[in-house]
């Protein structure tokens, strides 16, 4: 197996290296990819298209804006892909302990207070991502993993029933569909208004300013929906993950 | 002169339609049987009806639409069609009430399956005599394969399913291997067109090589006549019920397979390409080879039938060797036989099982001195035994001077060599039967209490069998006609 | 509304996978009614779309996700594209998909306990993964749609028992190596094209001449060799069987005849729509050559390896393998018939291994034997389920006029066409090998004696209603659609043939 | 009352981030802050019991002790380096573990207390079991240090009776 | 882009790569793994893919390695190779 | 022929070295997935395999001396309040391209689900086989065949 593996690698290492040979000089701005009609068009006119200052986020959420439907779709999947593996509903599973002073029975003092102080504040700031994605690095995907990371950071130092208070199982799982939902709905949208699906500027109508804000403020929606989902999946993919799907206890 | 009609579906639909019901009738047999003979009287008059039609010189054509590109699912009846079909579904109405006969005379099991099963072979027999193209007769071919399958095994013993699958293997295989990649071929070649056509589609499009290769992988691959190497499975299908063995030596599956070489010499090379491209020794030797092989085993076999089933590869032999002399009175002496060797052997087949029936005899070592016991069924089996053999008043004599003729005709003395040595084997091989079952003294005190024949549901069928190889040497015209529809001779 | 059929097709069953999770794990007739629904609606819009493909003057329907417009000849947004193959294949895709769901509503009860509402959930989205990579033509888009379909897959199969879980990873890793390879090749034909819509990439590289090129000539090997993983192409297939056979039941039935078929679909798309068959025929006849050896071997070792199989399943996942030989061997036979035949296969193969599949899912629940012994006498017990599995055998040995004779016709047509003798050979020997395997179990059904009758598993939730067979008709009634489907396919081939034959591009 | 207080610590907070002041991205700002407040204000100000006027009180002092804690810092680096480099390192180095009740009352003053003593150079924060923490210091020196002056002055902060401790 | 900079990050990242795949713990593994991706998330910053390097400091260096760990916390911790 | 390797490496290796490192990343990733034995250290493999091709997307999208592909906010002003044309105001030489950052994005997406699910599937490996290594999941699995 060993020699196998290693004769396939070095013969598709050998493969790719031939191809090095080929390509451009590395960070050559003359390249066929780099020069190319689409990637000017999208570094050029993205500001006239959208008003939006990112071109990653413009070319992310409406150029390309059908991928990211099926991104959010892949880690939705991922989602309840592991649920449906590794969940084992049982009688013992759905009883967790109520109250309020479970919040604080588990847990290291001083981690359980950083974490107190420390989770508000970076939920604010993927949210701060997530608003702040036309203009600088971020967006969606990002402040929605952030936001999933609270949540993880929250069960890790608080134990997993308590942050499952916060975000239960069943709650997770409506929002990751609310979050896709919120996406392809806004595209569907778009549809009856008589555009092409993900078309925002057909919803000029019903949105302020031009057609072009009317993108711009589409992609907000559409990225507001990727977080939903990103949010919740990532916070079940850890409580799944780290209790081998019986959600009792955390690590 | 070529004219659209439906009465060729409507034939080929009768059988069918009378599936559904001898499945729905299956807890009244009387009525279930009723169902199969109003089928198949009515398969025959339909047959009859346009069999004067026929002869006028017309064709009768039906087409469903393309299944394939360029290729319908054709029904073309011409003068060899009407012939086989007159034949099986003449043959079929006898061995209908035979095999009510017999499988009631032996209370076999799953006789609703046996006769919806025999009504779809029926059809299928009907579908590749009425072939309008190559691939309507390759898949009728198939369907006939498959749906007699189940009569092969009717017993499903050991010895049966073994059978059967020899059976399956050896015909599917075949026509899988060699018939598909050649149609293909042909299709190709030919340019999308497959009909059967009296010059032979393929004329002047093929070369002596290719040629060759798709003679042989047509006639060999349709297994069904048994042309030696792919023979083996008609010894071995002989496990099935005697009617059924009448219906696949005598009428339905052996015959379709001649039939389906005569249709490749005829139809797809054409009879006059084929000497061009002068390819067609090699079958004729393989038959040749095949009728004096098949009459040599024929003779070392105690089992009654299967001395029958060898006696049949010779005989398809005959046929397969008769059209690969190219000559029109060889091709029509082939065409003849298969009408005369199903009268003959499907006769001795019937009697066969009237012996089984009547006396659970299988083997011919203990048919010693029978006659005295069912007289009128050995005297049915010595007509039988003429006309197999090509003596004077049966039909047998009638092809057989054909064949002959077409043999001298094209020049071929050594074959000539071949039919008279194989006659005389047949000779050896029946008379001996009928010799010892009248002549000889019975020796066991088993066949003391009189006569006992076979149920009447046995016997008649093959009295009018046996009636009709007589009357066809009398009054052979109206075969002779339908081939020479075919071939030009009168 | 016409013009957006083929983002319907789509957006049916994704938004029916997300009302399914939305419905919860209790409410699992709900789940059944909206995963139905929303598929019969897919349905309808995928025979809407084949009827506008048909109506259409150019062949083919162009769909630009967004509105984007072409800038200066290129595409800049993502755009659907839906020729003739194209559509029938969504068609199959979500016809097989929704007939599927009718077979599941009293078998997945039992199969995924508490988890009916994921499986829904996860179907539905392996469909729209699959009519994504069908209608794409963009080639980045393609790889996100083909991880859909694939992380779907991994969990639907991971659901069964442990083996299936230690098949799943297998294929995990060997589906990423797959699409990683997919992806990177996308990445080399980027960096020389600067684009990733399918035709510009093609006119690109038919306007700047790059086909001497080295990276473009390694793209497509990874191309191919992504694809090939992906579709167990022979030396690539150790994920298949074990991945297919230990699924649970009413999964491997949907996902045996769709999966490998939409890969060898893309395999088309990129040959012919990517790199152009001027590029694929014309610069590696050496090549050609060789995989039509390769599926040759593909095709034979797949046979043998059926026939050494004592498991009802194992046995048709090793002739999925063949039949993949099949296909591939057809697509290089670098000719139109042969090409012809690659496609209508795909359609052919999906029916019969859509109908085997059920059939024997329908037995192995039946008698709870997964081996070949299982069929021990079952003419007798189960006629209507034996009826159906004949007609996908007879089809798989390729006898007029099921669907699999056609596809033989059309790809030994092909084969013959170039004189390639050998596939030819190979072909009929897959014919005759699974006549054996097929008759063997017929012959068992049909003759096989077992003492007593035993009775059906009772489902964990309820007994389900008996009827014919002592089968419930939500199964049964698939199983005679799929047949049904088998002979429709093949007598109607004509038809289908044509239409197909209309969207090859000329090479 | 504290939701609001959360409220716009966090408005605070955003409009430090955002620095964009058009009403658009204020709305989203207001917006975000109210969602955190609506999902994790209990995490914030988790001992509600103190008067409001209490704590404002604690508010401006905090800035005072952090001063001081700043200088405190740097005298604990000066006696850490001292140690470093004096020549009679393993006399004056006495490791020990010191436990001691503080008297503290909420988790966020005995945090803070905890917190305090691990920022010092040379005491680190064990574990705190109850109200009883436990520390790890490298001389007597720190231990001395904190165990008076910096407790009291948390006390003080928090508006703690002064109170000797045991 | 500055190409030493870039050097030296890809050197270390060939490393921890070949480290993490070496290590027998397999907690050690994931953590070296966990410096691997924040590496790689440096490169990306530094070549100007900043959302990209985002992206992976949040998934890479946060997510993957947080349930990299918590399913070598419930299965096995050492392994052999 | 010391210079002809200093020849190839200038003209192959120097200047296209981020490629040479994608594939060597590539090739380590591949190999610990095809022959490591315990699972957990294959989806580390299969991580590295992701990132290396991830890597190479980047490199495609660089340009020597651009900078990320955000407008600044004079640039931003210029054309969305002054109303200049965004062709003069943007230099595309400045901006990396943004499009593969796009993609990758997509891709490391998938990649931490492809992960996830592989982890959730080798807990439940763990769970009914008690290892996670190969060779003795497939010990435990022989003598019984079917199961």
């Amino acid at each position: 197996m060993k020699l196998f593996g290693f004769i396939a690698v070095i013969i598709v290492g050998a493969l790719l290296l031939a191809a090095t040979g080929d390509f451009p000089a590395w960070g050559d701005a003359g390249s066929p990819a780099s020069q190319g009609q689409v990637s000017s068009f999208y570094i050029e006119q993205t500001i006239n298209e959208t008003k939006v200052p990112n071109m990653v986020t413009a070319v992310l959420a409406d150029f390309r804006g059908y991928d990211t439907m099926f991104e959010t779709v892949v880690i939705f999947i991922a989602g309840i892909g592991i649920i449906a593996v590794l969940r084992t509903f049982g009688d013992q599973a759905s009883k967790a302990p109520d109250g309020p002073e479970a919040d604080n029975d588990s847990g290291d003092l001083i981690v359980r207070t950083t974490c107190h102080m420390v989770v508000p504040l970076i939920q604010l700031f993927a949210l701060y991502v997530i608003a702040h994605g036309h203009h600088s690095p971020g967006g969606g995907f990002q402040g929605g993993v952030m936001l999933g990371a609270s949540y993880i950071l929250f069960a890790l130092a608080c134990g997993l029933p308590a942050a499952k208070r916060r975000m239960g199982e069943r709650r997770a799982i409506i929002i990751a569909a609310a979050g896709i939902i919120i996406y392809a709905g806004w595209g569907v949208a778009c549809l009856l208004l008589g555009g092409n699906f993900l078309d925002y500027t057909s919803l000029d109508p019903i949105l302020p300013g031009d057609e072009q804000m009317a993108r711009s403020h589409s992609m907000l929606v559409v990225e507001i929906g990727v977080a939903f989902t990103v949010t919740a999946i990532m916070f079940a993919i850890y409580s799944n993950l780290s209790t081998r799907g019986r959600l009792e206890k955390g690590l | 002169m070529i004219e659209e009609s439906f009465l060729p579906l409507i034939t080929w639909m009768v059988s069918l339609l009378a599936v559904p019901a001898i499945l729905l009738l299956r807890r009244t047999p009387n009525a279930r049987e009723m169902a199969t003979f109003v089928a198949a009287f009515a398969k025959f008059a339909l047959v009859a009806v346009m069999v004067p039609m026929i002869l006028d010189g017309r064709v009768l054509r039906f087409s469903f639409g393309e299944i394939l590109p360029g290729i319908p699912l054709e029904f073309r009846v011409d003068g060899l069609g009407i012939l086989f079909a007159l034949v099986a579904s003449s043959l079929w109405i006898l061995t209908t009430l035979y095999a009510v006969g017999y499988m009631r005379g032996l209370k076999e099991h799953d006789q609703t399956r046996f006769f919806a099963c025999f009504a779809v072979s029926i059809s299928a027999t009907i579908g590749v005599a009425f072939a309008g193209n190559l691939f309507t007769l390759y898949l009728f071919y198939e369907v006939l394969s498959l749906s007699t399958y189940p009569l092969v095994t009717h017993h499903g013993d050991k010895e049966a399913r073994s059978g059967g699958r020899t059976y399956l293997s050896h015909l599917l295989g075949t026509s899988v291997a060699f018939v598909l990649p050649a149609m293909i071929y042909c299709w190709v070649r030919s340019g999308g067109d497959m009909s059967f056509t009296d010059g032979g589609f393929l004329a002047g499009k093929i070369g002596a090589g290719d040629g060759m290769i798709v003679l042989l992988a047509l006639t060999l691959g349709f297994a069904k006549s048994g042309l030696m190497p792919f023979h083996s499975w008609l010894p071995n299908a002989m496990v099935a019920p005697t009617p059924v063995s009448a219906l696949l030596h005598a009428v339905a599956v052996v015959k379709v397979g001649v039939f389906c070489v005569i249709r490749v010499f005829t139809g797809v090379f054409g009879t006059d390409f084929l000497g061009e491209l002068d390819v067609a020794t090699a079958v004729s030797w393989i038959a040749a080879f095949t009728v004096i092989t098949s009459s040599l085993i024929a003779l070392s076999q105690d089992n009654l039938k299967r001395r029958l089933a060898f006696s049949t590869i010779g005989q398809l032999g005959y046929i397969v060797l008769g059209v690969s002399l190219l000559s029109p009175l060889g091709v029509t002496g082939s065409i003849l036989h298969i009408a005369m060797h199903a009268f003959g052997k499907i006769t001795l087949f019937f009697c066969a099982g009237a012996i089984y029936v009547a006396m659970h005899k299988k083997y011919v070592s203990e048919l010693v001195g029978i006659g005295r016991k069912m007289p009128i069924t050995m005297a049915a089996f010595a007509i039988g035994s003429l006309s197999v053999i090509g003596l004077p008043v049966t039909g047998g004599l009638v092809s057989k001077w054909y064949l002959v003729m077409g043999t001298a005709e094209s020049g071929q003395i050594a074959l000539l060599v071949v039919f008279l040595v194989s006659s005389i084997l047949n000779a050896c091989y029946f008379l001996p039967i009928v010799y010892r079952a009248f002549l000889c003294r019975p020796e066991e005190s088993l066949y003391d209490g009189g006569r006992q024949e076979a149920p009447l549901a046995c016997l008649v069928p093959l009295c009018i069998t046996a009636a009709l190889s007589v009357f066809s040497f009398f009054n052979p015209n109206l075969l002779l006609k339908l081939a020479g529809l075919m071939t030009g001779v009168e | 509304m016409t013009e957006h059929f083929s983002a319907l097709i789509l957006l049916m069953p994704l938004f029916g996978a997300l009302l399914v999770t939305l419905l919860g794990r209790e409410r699992r007739t709900a789940c059944w009614l909206t995963a139905l629904v929303c598929l019969a609606a897919s349905s309808a819009f995928a025979i809407g779309n084949i009827c506008q493909v048909l109506a259409s003057k150019s062949g083919d329907l162009r769909y630009r996700m967004g509105g984007w417009q072409e800038s200066a000849g290129y595409e800049v947004g993502i755009e659907l594209r839906v020729d003739m193959l194209a559509a029938l294949v969504v068609a199959m895709v979500v016809l097989v998909g929704f007939v599927n769901i009718i077979f599941a509503k009293t078998r997945v009860g039992s199969e995924m306990k508490d988890k009916v509402a994921f499986f829904y959930a996860l179907k539905q989205l392996l469909i729209v993964g699959l009519c994504g990579i069908v209608m794409t033509n963009d080639a980045f888009n393609l790889y996100v749609l083909i991880e859909i379909t694939s992380l779907t897959s991994y969990a639907l199969i991971a659901m069964g028992n442990r083996r299936a879980a230690l098949s799943s990873f297998n294929y995990i890793i060997m589906g990423t190596i797959g699409a990683s390879f997919y992806l990177l090749g996308v990445g080399y034909l980027y960096i020389k094209t600067g684009t990733l819509n399918i035709d510009d990439i093609s006119s690109v590289m038919q306007s700047g001449d790059l086909w001497a090129h080295p990276s473009i000539m390694i793209a497509f090997v990874l191309i191919m060799l992504g694809i090939w993983t992906k579709m167990a192409f022979f030396p690539l297939h150790g994920w298949l069987p074990n991945a297919y056979s230990y699924a649970p039941g009413v999964v491997g039935s949907f996902m045996a005849p769709l999966m490998t078929k939409v890969m060898v679909y893309v395999m088309l798309r990129v040959m012919l729509w990517l790199f152009g068959g001027e590029y694929v025929y014309s610069s590696g006849h050496i090549w050609g050559e060789l995989i039509i050896w390769m599926s040759i071997i593909a095709i034979i070792a797949g046979s043998f390896l059926a026939l050494a199989c004592t498991d009802i399943k194992k046995m048709l996942t090793y002739l999925i393998v063949a039949e993949v030989g099949y296909m591939v061997g057809g697509a290089w036979l670098m000719d139109g018939a042969g090409i012809l035949g690659s496609m209508y296969h795909i359609l052919s193969d999906a029916a019969m291994t859509f109908c085997l599949f059920l059939a024997a899912s329908i037995v192995i629940l039946r008698t709870g034997d997964h081996r070949l012994t299982a069929f021990t006498g079952l003419f007798r017990s189960m006629p209507l389920t034996m009826t159906g599995f004949t007609v996908g055998a007879l089809s798989m040995i390729g006898l007029p006029p099921t669907c699999g004779f056609f596809s033989k016709w059309y790809l030994i047509s092909g084969a013959i066409e170039v004189g390639h003798w050998s596939y030819v050979a190979a072909l009929l020997f897959s014919s005759l090998v699974n006549a054996v395997i097929f008759f063997r179990i017929i012959e068992r059904a049909y003759f096989g004696r077992i003492e007593g009758v035993e009775s059906l598993p009772v489902d964990a939730d309820g007994s389900p209603p008996v009827v014919l067979d002592r089968v419930p008709y939500s199964m049964l009634l698939p199983l005679l659609m799929a047949a049904g489907s088998v002979l429709l396919v093949g007598i109607y081939n004509e038809v289908l043939a044509g239409w197909l034959r209309a969207a090859i591009p000329s090479l | 009352m504290y939701r609001i207080l959360s409220f716009f610590v966090l408005l605070l907070t955003w409009i430090i981030l955002s620095g964009m002041m058009d009403w658009f991205h204020f709305s989203l700002g207001v917006i975000s802050s109210a969602l955190v407040t609506w999902w994790s204000s209990d995490m914030l100000f988790t001992d509600r019991g103190i008067a409001p006027h209490n704590r404002l009180l604690q508010f401006c002092r905090i800035p005072g002790y952090l001063f001081w804690l700043s200088w405190q810092i740097v005298l604990a680096n000066l006696h850490v380096l001292r140690l470093a480099f004096s020549p009679g390192l393993r006399k004056q180095m006495e490791p020990q573990l010191v436990r001691f009740s503080s008297g503290l009352t909420t988790d966020f003053q005995k945090f803070v207390l905890a917190q305090s003593i691990t920022l010092t150079p040379g005491t680190v924060t064990m574990k705190i079991e109850g109200d009883e923490f436990i520390i790890h210091a490298i001389s007597n020196s720190s231990v001395r240090g904190l165990t008076g002056s910096m407790v009291k002055r948390v006390r003080r902060v928090f508006g703690e009776s002064v109170e000797p401790i045991s | 882009m500055i190409w030493q900079f870039d050097i030296i990050i890809l050197i270390f990242m060939v490393l921890a790569a070949i480290i993490a795949l070496r290590v027998k713990d397999l907690l050690g593994a994931t953590l070296v793994f966990g410096i691997y991706s924040f590496l790689i998330c440096l490169l990306w910053a530094e070549m100007g893919a900043v959302d990209v390097a985002f992206t992976e400091a949040a998934v890479g260096a946060g997510v993957s390695t947080v349930i990299m760990i918590a399913t070598v916390f419930s299965t096995a911790r050492r392994s052999r190779d | 022929m010391e210079f002809l390797a200093a020849g190839f490496i200038e003209e192959n290796i120097v200047p296209k070295f981020n490629y040479w490192v994608y594939v060597i990343l590539m090739m380590i990733g591949l190999f610990a997935m095809i022959t490591k034995n315990n699972l957990i250290k294959k989806l580390i493999g299969m991580a590295i395999f992701q990132t290396a091709i991830i890597l190479f997307y980047v490199s495609i999208g660089v340009k020597a001396e651009s900078g990320i592909p955000i407008l600044g906010h004079e640039q931003h002003h210029e054309i969305v309040e002054e109303g200049r044309a965004s062709s003069e105001v943007i230099k595309k030489e400045k901006f990396a391209n943004p499009l593969p950052h796009v993609l990758m994005l997509t891709a490391i997406v998938v990649g931490v689900s492809t992960l996830g699910l592989a982890l959730a599937i080798s807990q439940r490996i763990y769970g009914s086989f008690n290892t996670l290594e190969e060779d003795e999941i497939l010990d435990q699995l022989r003598p019984g065949g079917h199961d």
